[in-house]
């Protein structure tokens, strides 16, 4: 009986399907995993672009970033305040559920991108102190509209740029390796 | 040779009664040759000869397997390890009871097989295969303790040293690393060891068997011929295995008495845990072998003819010498930490000796200590293969219960007292009934696919073995082949 | 300072002279067994109740404890000092060695002993180790038990995580945790005097329990600096560690005695 | 390979793997990532993922201490103390820690709600719209006379609201009431305050600044009255300082509680002798300084008083001896008072600090200045008021019942039978925040704000000697549909009556009551305009004034009184005198919070039920084991609890605490069985109370003797603490 099956699987046919099969299940894996690494759909499609194109600086809607663990999302009245000047506001279409949420007053339900899992605790501060700037963490912002990470934050990429910046300081390389610096 | 004086008529007489015993060399396996062919029908017919009996009993533990080990286990793993017993302060409860205990019943195989056959005790020959078995699925059952006992048994790749991005390693400071790489090598290296021997016997199946046996038995045996090429190369293998086994046995059992003799624990942290362990396991274990005889003489075919009473009364003269050693290391135990005096280790002898489980305590002395050494003196009890199994069964009850004091119980008491608690096993019971249904199954599944008497051993031995007349007298000879 | 690695005990010498050591004191003469360390560790640290059946049964999830015993019998019976029992932040620990996947390792910037949840992989060892049984294992999925949630438009709703704090990591079942001497609170402080350029100061901050404690029984600082408070009552002479005959070296003194 | 082709090549793989496996990694829930909602409007002083904290005033028992409450991102995160605050300094006790169970406690009523039949769990949401009429209409429709107010104990900005509305619309006063005020038998010791130094209040203990405490029954490190304050007080004593040696204290206690371990002689006197051995101890400290024994202590004769405590002459005098030599305090309290001559022990405890001459002095007793706002001290009803109100009730002289802040049907002692009482009364509206036992027999149920919601402000009562107004503020949005009280009264009371109280909204009411403090001189802190006073009132927790505000009493006469020299009368039969007492870590309300129910009790270390107390040699002689379900029997009910064999307490006593005993109030003040039925969590002692009062109108609590009867069954009481370990069980030997 086994005899018959791999003399099956010998003949072409039965090669095509053994391929068939393993193609399946890979690209069935890679099509799963992909998902997991697309950027969100976002309840307003933010052009990072053009906002980093009329040169705001990232810390302008983001000021949390030097100051502490969070960089923050900007409050409706931030966008507004700017927003509330331009005509395209009213009319546009893209722009319809800024002009919607804020006459509404209902906040509007963005889906953070660059997360780190709970385990960590992050804190934008020192890196920002650190000389670290914006884009070395979450890409160039110019070139995107919604905002997505160019790499996916963990642990080994995290080292591996703690390491680099100790270098030989024994006292900041016990720092910034000690596993207690991040989870707690 | 002239051995025919009686010095005196009171030994003569003894000598008569006993006459008929000593010189019908018939009753050794070794002096009772038959012809090759006829043992490797019998050995093949117990293994294809199967009553319903056999299946009922298979399908009874397959459904245990199903129940109480994977369904038990995925349970524990979904609901976390609540659902068990384990609570502070005994944070290991009959998990790790289950793996001392497993890796205690897998090394009376190596011993048999390896320091057997390396001290050329001849009367291992018919049982080292069915010894090995129980070392290499005993094995299984102590590793899959360890991994059921585990909070997030998911991660346990994280125990390899596997290079990662994380920069993280094994922490090669921890007993359970040491146990793990221990038990890892145990279980490939006696793996490795039961099947070499096995492979003429499977050559010989692959000759005698057809349809999927011969499939199976050919793709097992990997082509061996007989060739005397062939055999040179696997004696040589072996007997460099039963060498480099035996290390890796007492290794194994001492690496995981240290799991507990490194703890700074009362009643944990002693120096003679090595050998003790070792002792205990081998107390289990040969207790293991007897009941696995009895039950195969009883159950498979032919095996009458492989298992006599001789190899009974070996084994029991073997557990009997192991139960004074094990007794030797009992009291060397607790009465050195009765003597060192400190406040804990007091509380927890008082522990023992008064406390709710004291019960198992004394069952211990009794069934570990006392009724081995006092009966096992017996020829006619050695000799009873029912009585014999019941001695082994009674004393692997005293080692479950000396596991389960080690673990559970002396893990009550600590050295804050303030949370001595008792340990009820909840879910553990049906994952112990899980991996003894598991060893079974196994077992009976191996009863029927290889064969359970290494018959080239056999047939080896009583060609070395003849018996020659000396005058009226039939003398057992050996010889040897290399 | 330089210590001889040939020496008995180097590793003790080493833990005994590293720098950045916390360290607590407590004074059993004034505590009064309230419990509102407990409550605040609870309320600050995310741990999760475990029910009537498995509070009894040894699974509490306390991280800090108050234990009282017996002394002598009615009507001359005194109940003992309360000892509150916490994480001895052991200079020399017993759980750290055991564990195989470094998940309880040394903290060699804030001289702690970590536990770092998501490597753990729940041997427990660690728990069997500690003498002072102060480890506590999450048995099951405690926080998430439907149990404590509300239906609310076909989702489950758990408002009790409402009050987690985000500083802390939520543990779910098959982890072992203990107390961290408030390790976000250190990191907040140290944070803070970086930004500021300078150093932490003594009792710019605390931990959770330390601040709560009605009776001021609890003190929380640098035990390597002199001027300290703490440091200063880890060196009274009412001052005892407890089972230091281990050669722990534990971080937190016991001001037992009048 | 170099380590860049090497690191990076795992990185990837590492990295699609980890999301992948992010669901196995074994920690979350998120707790960070709760709501990720951008405000609309940051506030200005906010700034992301940085915490605010706010002062507010913890409300979990009528102490008010000054609590901050560390907020993020709109959520409650911890309660912590407030530093500035006089009473508390910084410090929190457990309840007033895990008050944040109750905030997000998943049993929150939710919404207005109306039940068509009283006790039925079964009700229907409403409007506010519809309640707010609801509301109206019961004040309109009824004579000012049928409508009652009943509130919890602590006098805060609600009582002067009422108290307001009842001045100027004649609706009847409003009746403060909670399970401690009768347990701590407040106006008992107000009235004793009153008969020796002529003026009712409640008397602080300076125990801090003394040098021996004597406590009769007094368990003031758990909840008497401001457990943090006295915590505070007990901490310095036992501290050693410079000249200051460290102080002794001395507990009278029939049953060991939490502050009684904590003493350096723990004196276990037959119940209702406390007064006898506050005089005998008063005339042994007269002889001992040799002067004319006071006419107050001189009806003793301390031999017969030793005998009849059941404690030895020695014993007594060497306490005596020790009150004389150092600088002393004696503090009545607890069980002591709530017994028929309750009022006698306190007025002679009273006495022996007169004698001490520590009246008005530091460490010694004051009269507890009057709070900020408060012209005199008003305390919460005493039982036997509480029992002319349900007279009342029955009577139907009261047509609308309003409850708020407390659990009356809970608390008060079965015999009562308020149940009944609301029975007779047409319409009951509770204002829970809780769906409590009250609230289950109300008709509506119109959910307040729980207080770290809601506005309002609080007087300290006593626990320190500086006079407290305590501020409170929400800290976040309310969670649910709910809405503050005082703003449902206001708009009722205006529909109803026109402008009896002409305010627009709860905070104006506070603004009108608070900014009257702005005028005086020497407070915590000065404003030049109403806005920036409210600022800092809200920002500081309270206004306070920063000098001693007690009033020294006169006690010229005291020692010249006659005192009642009687052992307490005990009603009911039985062998065992009943010791109620009040659980240290649930107090009246802490039944649905978890983690209260999680701590271990300070003494028995029991979690999550109720427990009995006993003497394990009686015990023992009565064949009944720990963990035993015992059947307690007073003239009054019956219940049942089990055993804990409780080395300290005198063989003819039990004792059992306060605080759970639920049917109703959640899900962790009670259990359910496999079929989901909800049961009642432990047992409460108040069934057993039968109505008997002492001279001030407490009821006597303590005054009372029960018999027990063996059931049979087991339930097994959940301890923190080892059984071998602490009490050697199965190690009998060792």
């Amino acid at each position: 009986m086994l005899k018959n099956i791999f003399d099956w699987l010998k003949q072409p046919l039965g090669l095509i399907a053994v391929g068939i099969f393993f193609l399946s299940v890979f690209s069935v894996a890679l099509y799963g995993i992909s998902t997991t690494q697309q950027a969100p759909a976002q309840p307003i499609e933010f052009p990072h672009k053009t906002h980093v194109g009329f040169g705001i600086q990232c810390l302008y809607c983001h000021p949390g970033a030097s100051k502490g663990p969070a960089a923050g999302i900007p409050s409706q009245a931030k966008c507004w305040a700017c927003h509330n000047q331009i005509e395209k506001t009213q009319t546009s279409e893209l722009l319809a559920p800024l002009k919607n949420a804020v006459l509404s007053g209902e906040s509007i339900q963005w889906v953070p991108v660059a997360i780190v899992p709970d385990f960590v605790q992050f804190n934008h501060r020192p890196h920002i102190a650190a000389g670290k700037n914006c884009e070395e963490c979450h890409g160039d912002m110019s070139q995107v509209t919604i905002a997505e990470n160019p790499q996916v934050f963990n642990m080994g990429w995290c080292l591996d740029c703690h390491l680099k910046n100790a270098g030989d300081d024994v006292e900041k390389k016990t720092k910034l390796t000690d596993c207690g610096t991040c989870h707690y | 040779m002239t051995a025919t004086a009686k010095p005196y008529s009171k030994s003569a007489k003894t000598h008569d009664a006993h006459h008929e015993d000593e010189h019908d060399m018939k009753q050794y396996l070794m002096y009772d040759p038959k012809p090759r062919g006829e043992m490797n029908r019998m050995v093949m017919e117990s293994m294809t000869t199967t009553s319903w009996k056999f299946w009922v009993v298979f399908a009874i533990l397959g459904v245990l397997v199903a129940t109480c080990f994977v369904y038990a286990w995925g349970y524990l793993i979904a609901e976390g390890l609540g659902v068990a017993g384990v609570n502070r302060p005994s944070y290991w409860g009959i998990f790790l009871v289950n793996t001392v205990f497993w890796i205690g019943i897998s090394h009376a195989g190596t011993f048999i097989s390896a320091i057997l056959r390396v001290f050329k005790a001849e009367f291992r020959r018919p049982f080292t295969r069915a010894a090995e078995l129980m070392t290499t699925f005993g094995l299984i059952q102590a590793g899959a303790s360890i991994f059921m006992h585990l909070g997030r048994v998911w991660l346990s790749y994280w125990l390899l040293p596997i290079p990662n991005q994380r920069m993280l390693w094994p922490n090669f400071h921890s007993p359970l690393m040491w146990d793990l790489l221990a038990i890892t090598t145990y279980i490939l290296s006696s793996t490795i060891y039961l099947f070499m021997p096995l492979i003429p016997d499977l050559a010989m199946a692959r000759d005698r068997s057809t349809g999927w046996r011969k499939t199976f038995f050919k793709i097992l045996a990997l082509g061996f011929r007989g060739t005397e090429g062939e055999w040179r190369h696997l004696t040589t293998a072996m007997n460099i295995f039963a060498f480099a086994i035996i290390p890796v046995m007492f290794s194994v059992h001492t690496i995981v008495s240290w799991d507990f003799a490194m703890a700074m624990r009362p009643g944990w942290s002693s120096s003679v845990f090595g050998p003790y362990f070792v002792l205990g396991a081998l107390h289990s274990g040969m207790g293991a072998v007897a009941i696995v005889l009895f039950i195969m003489r009883l159950t498979m075919k032919h095996m009458d003819y492989f298992i006599r009473k001789e190899h009974f009364d070996a084994l029991g003269k073997l557990m009997l010498i192991v139960t004074f050693a094990y007794t030797y290391f009992f009291f060397n135990d607790y009465i050195l930490q009765w003597y060192g005096g400190d406040k804990w280790t007091d509380a927890l002898l008082h522990w023992l000796e008064e406390g709710p489980m004291s019960w198992m305590f004394y069952q211990l002395i009794l069934f570990n200590l006392v009724i081995p050494a006092f009966t096992l003196w017996n020829k006619k009890i050695r000799q009873t293969p029912w009585l014999l199994a019941l001695i082994g069964f009674i004393i692997n009850i005293g080692m479950y219960w000396e596991r389960y004091l080690i673990v559970p119980v002396m893990l009550t008491i600590n050295r804050a007292p303030f949370t001595w608690k008792l340990y009820q096993p909840n879910i553990e019971i049906f994952l112990t009934i899980g991996t003894f249904a598991t060893f079974l199954f196994f077992y009976m599944l191996a009863s029927r696919l290889i064969p359970l008497i290494p018959v080239w051993e056999v047939e080896e031995g009583q060609m070395t073995h003849s018996l020659r007349k000396v005058g009226k007298a039939e003398l057992p000879t050996i010889s040897e082949f290399e | 300072m330089k210590i001889d690695l040939n020496l008995v005990g180097a590793k003790g010498a080493i833990a005994e002279a590293a720098e950045g050591k916390w360290g607590m004191t407590i004074d059993q003469d004034v505590c009064t067994g309230c419990q509102a360390c407990v409550a605040a560790c609870a309320m600050e640290n995310n741990l999760s109740f475990v029910g009537e059946e498995d509070a009894g049964y040894g699974r509490t999830q306390h991280w800090i404890r108050i234990e009282r015993f017996w002394e002598g019998e009615y009507p001359e019976i005194k109940a003992t000092p309360n000892q509150p029992m916490l994480c001895q932040q052991c200079g020399h620990a017993p759980c750290e060695p055991v564990c195989p996947v470094f998940a309880t390792p040394h903290s060699d910037a804030e001289q702690l002993n970590l536990q770092v949840y998501n490597r753990c992989v729940g041997t427990r060892y660690c728990a069997n180790n500690c003498p002072y049984q102060v480890r506590s294992f999450n048995w099951r999925d405690y926080h998430i038990d439907p149990f404590h949630a509300n239906m609310v438009d076909g989702k489950l709703v758990f408002a009790l995580h409402n009050q987690f704090n985000p500083d802390v990591t939520v543990r779910r079942r098959g982890v072992m945790e203990k107390c961290t001497f408030c390790i976000q609170r250190i990191h907040k402080a140290q944070d803070t005097a970086k930004a500021e350029g300078r150093d932490v100061f003594d009792g710019e901050f605390t931990t959770a329990c330390a601040q709560a404690c009605p009776a001021d029984a609890i003190t929380f600082g640098r035990v390597d600096h002199h001027e300290s408070l703490v440091s200063q009552l880890s060196h009274h002479e009412r001052g005892v560690k407890h089972l230091e005959e281990l050669n722990t070296l534990p971080r937190v003194t016991y001001l037992k005695g009048a | 390979m170099s380590e860049q082709v090497s690191r990076r090549d795992f990185l990837k793989l590492a990295g699609l793997g980890a999301a992948t496996t992010a669901v196995l990694t074994g920690c979350g829930p998120a707790s960070r990532y709760v709501t990720r909602e951008p405000y609309q409007q940051m506030p200005e002083y906010n700034l992301v993922g940085h915490s605010t904290y706010y002062a507010t005033t913890c409300r979990e028992c009528a102490a008010a201490c000054g609590i901050v409450v560390r907020t993020y991102q709109g959520r409650a995160i911890k309660v912590e103390g407030n530093a500035n605050h006089p009473l508390n300094l910084g410090k929190t006790c457990a309840r007033g820690q895990t008050s944040l169970q109750g905030l997000y406690n998943p049993d929150r009523v939710t919404d207005p709600i109306k039940r068509s039949v009283r006790g039925d769990v079964a009700s229907e949401t409403m409007n506010w719209d519809d309640a707010l009429q609801v509301v109206t209409d019961a004040l309109k429709n009824h004579k000012p006379s049928e409508i009652a107010f009943l509130l919890g104990t602590s006098a805060d900005h609600l009582f002067d609201l009422v108290t307001d509305l009842a001045n100027s619309t004649g609706v009847n006063a409003p009746v403060r009431f909670g399970a401690l005020s009768m347990f701590e038998a407040r106006a008992t010791l107000s009235k004793a305050a009153e008969n020796l130094f002529g003026q009712a209040g409640l008397p602080w203990f300076d125990i801090a600044n003394a040098q021996a405490v004597f406590s009769f029954g007094a368990n003031f490190l758990e909840t008497w009255i401001s457990p943090v304050s006295y915590t505070r007080g007990f901490s310095n004593l036992r501290k050693a300082e410079g000249l200051k040696p460290r102080g002794q204290f001395v507990q009278f206690e029939s049953r060991m509680s939490a502050t009684g371990a904590r003493a350096d002689e723990w004196v276990p006197l037959r119940p209702g002798t406390e007064a006898l051995v506050a005089l005998a101890i008063g005339k042994l400290v007269a002889e001992h300084h040799g002067m004319e024994v006071p006419k107050i202590f001189s009806g003793v004769d301390p031999a017969e008083v030793a005998e009849q405590a059941d404690i030895e002459l020695e014993a007594l005098e060497h306490i005596a001896k020790m009150f004389a030599e150092a600088k002393s305090i004696a503090v009545p309290g607890g069980a002591a008072l709530g017994q028929s001559n309750g009022l006698a022990v306190a007025e002679a405890v009273l006495a022996l600090n007169v004698l001490a001459d520590n009246i008005g002095k530091a460490g010694g007793v004051y009269l507890s200045p009057l709070a900020p706002t408060e012209t005199e001290y008003q305390r919460p009803a005493s039982i036997q008021e509480m029992k002319a109100l349900i007279e009342k009730m029955n009577a139907g002289e009261i047509k609308v019942l309003f409850v708020h802040g407390g659990n009356p049907v809970f608390e008060l002692p079965l015999a009562l039978n308020i149940r009944g009482a609301l029975g007779n009364v047409e319409q009951v509206i509770s204002f829970a925040t809780f769906p409590d036992e009250t609230a289950l027999e109300s008709d509506y149920v119109f959910p307040d704000h729980h207080f770290l919601e809601g506005w309002g402000y609080q007087r300290v009562a006593t626990g320190v000697n500086l006079p407290v107004l305590s501020g409170a503020q929400p800290v976040v949005s309310p969670l649910y549909n709910t809405r503050s009280t005082v703003d449902v009264l206001l708009t009722a009371s205006q529909a109803a009556f026109g402008n009896a109280l002409p305010f627009k909204d709860e905070v104006e009411f506070l603004h009108s009551k608070v900014i009257a403090l702005m005028g005086e001189a020497g407070g915590s802190f000065s404003a030049t305009d109403e806005e920036s006073f409210m600022a800092s009132f809200q920002q500081y927790g309270g206004w306070w004034k920063k000098s001693n505000g007690t009033t020294s009493a006169s006690d010229s006469n005291v020692l010249d009184k006659t005192a009642n020299a009687e052992v307490a009368e005990f009603a009911g039969e039985g062998e065992f005198f009943l010791v109620p007492f009040v659980s240290p870590t649930l107090g009246e309300a802490g039944a649905n919070k978890p983690w209260l129910q999680e701590l271990a009790d300070s003494t028995t270390t029991v979690m999550w039920n109720t427990w009995v107390e006993m003497n394990p040699e009686t015990a023992h002689h009565q064949g009944i084991h720990n963990d035993d379900l015992i059947k307690i029997i007073s003239e009054a009910g019956e219940i049942e609890v089990p055993v804990y064999l409780y080395p300290a307490i005198r063989p003819d006593t039990i004792a059992i605490p306060f605080g759970q005993g639920h049917i109703a109030y959640g899900r962790y003040a009670t259990t359910t069985d496999e079929n989901g039925n909800v049961l009642q969590r432990g047992a409460n002692p108040a069934d057993l109370l039968s109505i008997h009062f002492n001279e001030a109108g407490d009821l006597a609590f303590a005054g009372m003797k029960v018999r027990i009867e063996k059931t049979g069954r087991t339930k097994p009481l959940s301890r923190l603490e080892s059984r071998i370990g602490v009490y050697n069980e199965g190690m009998e030997g060792h």
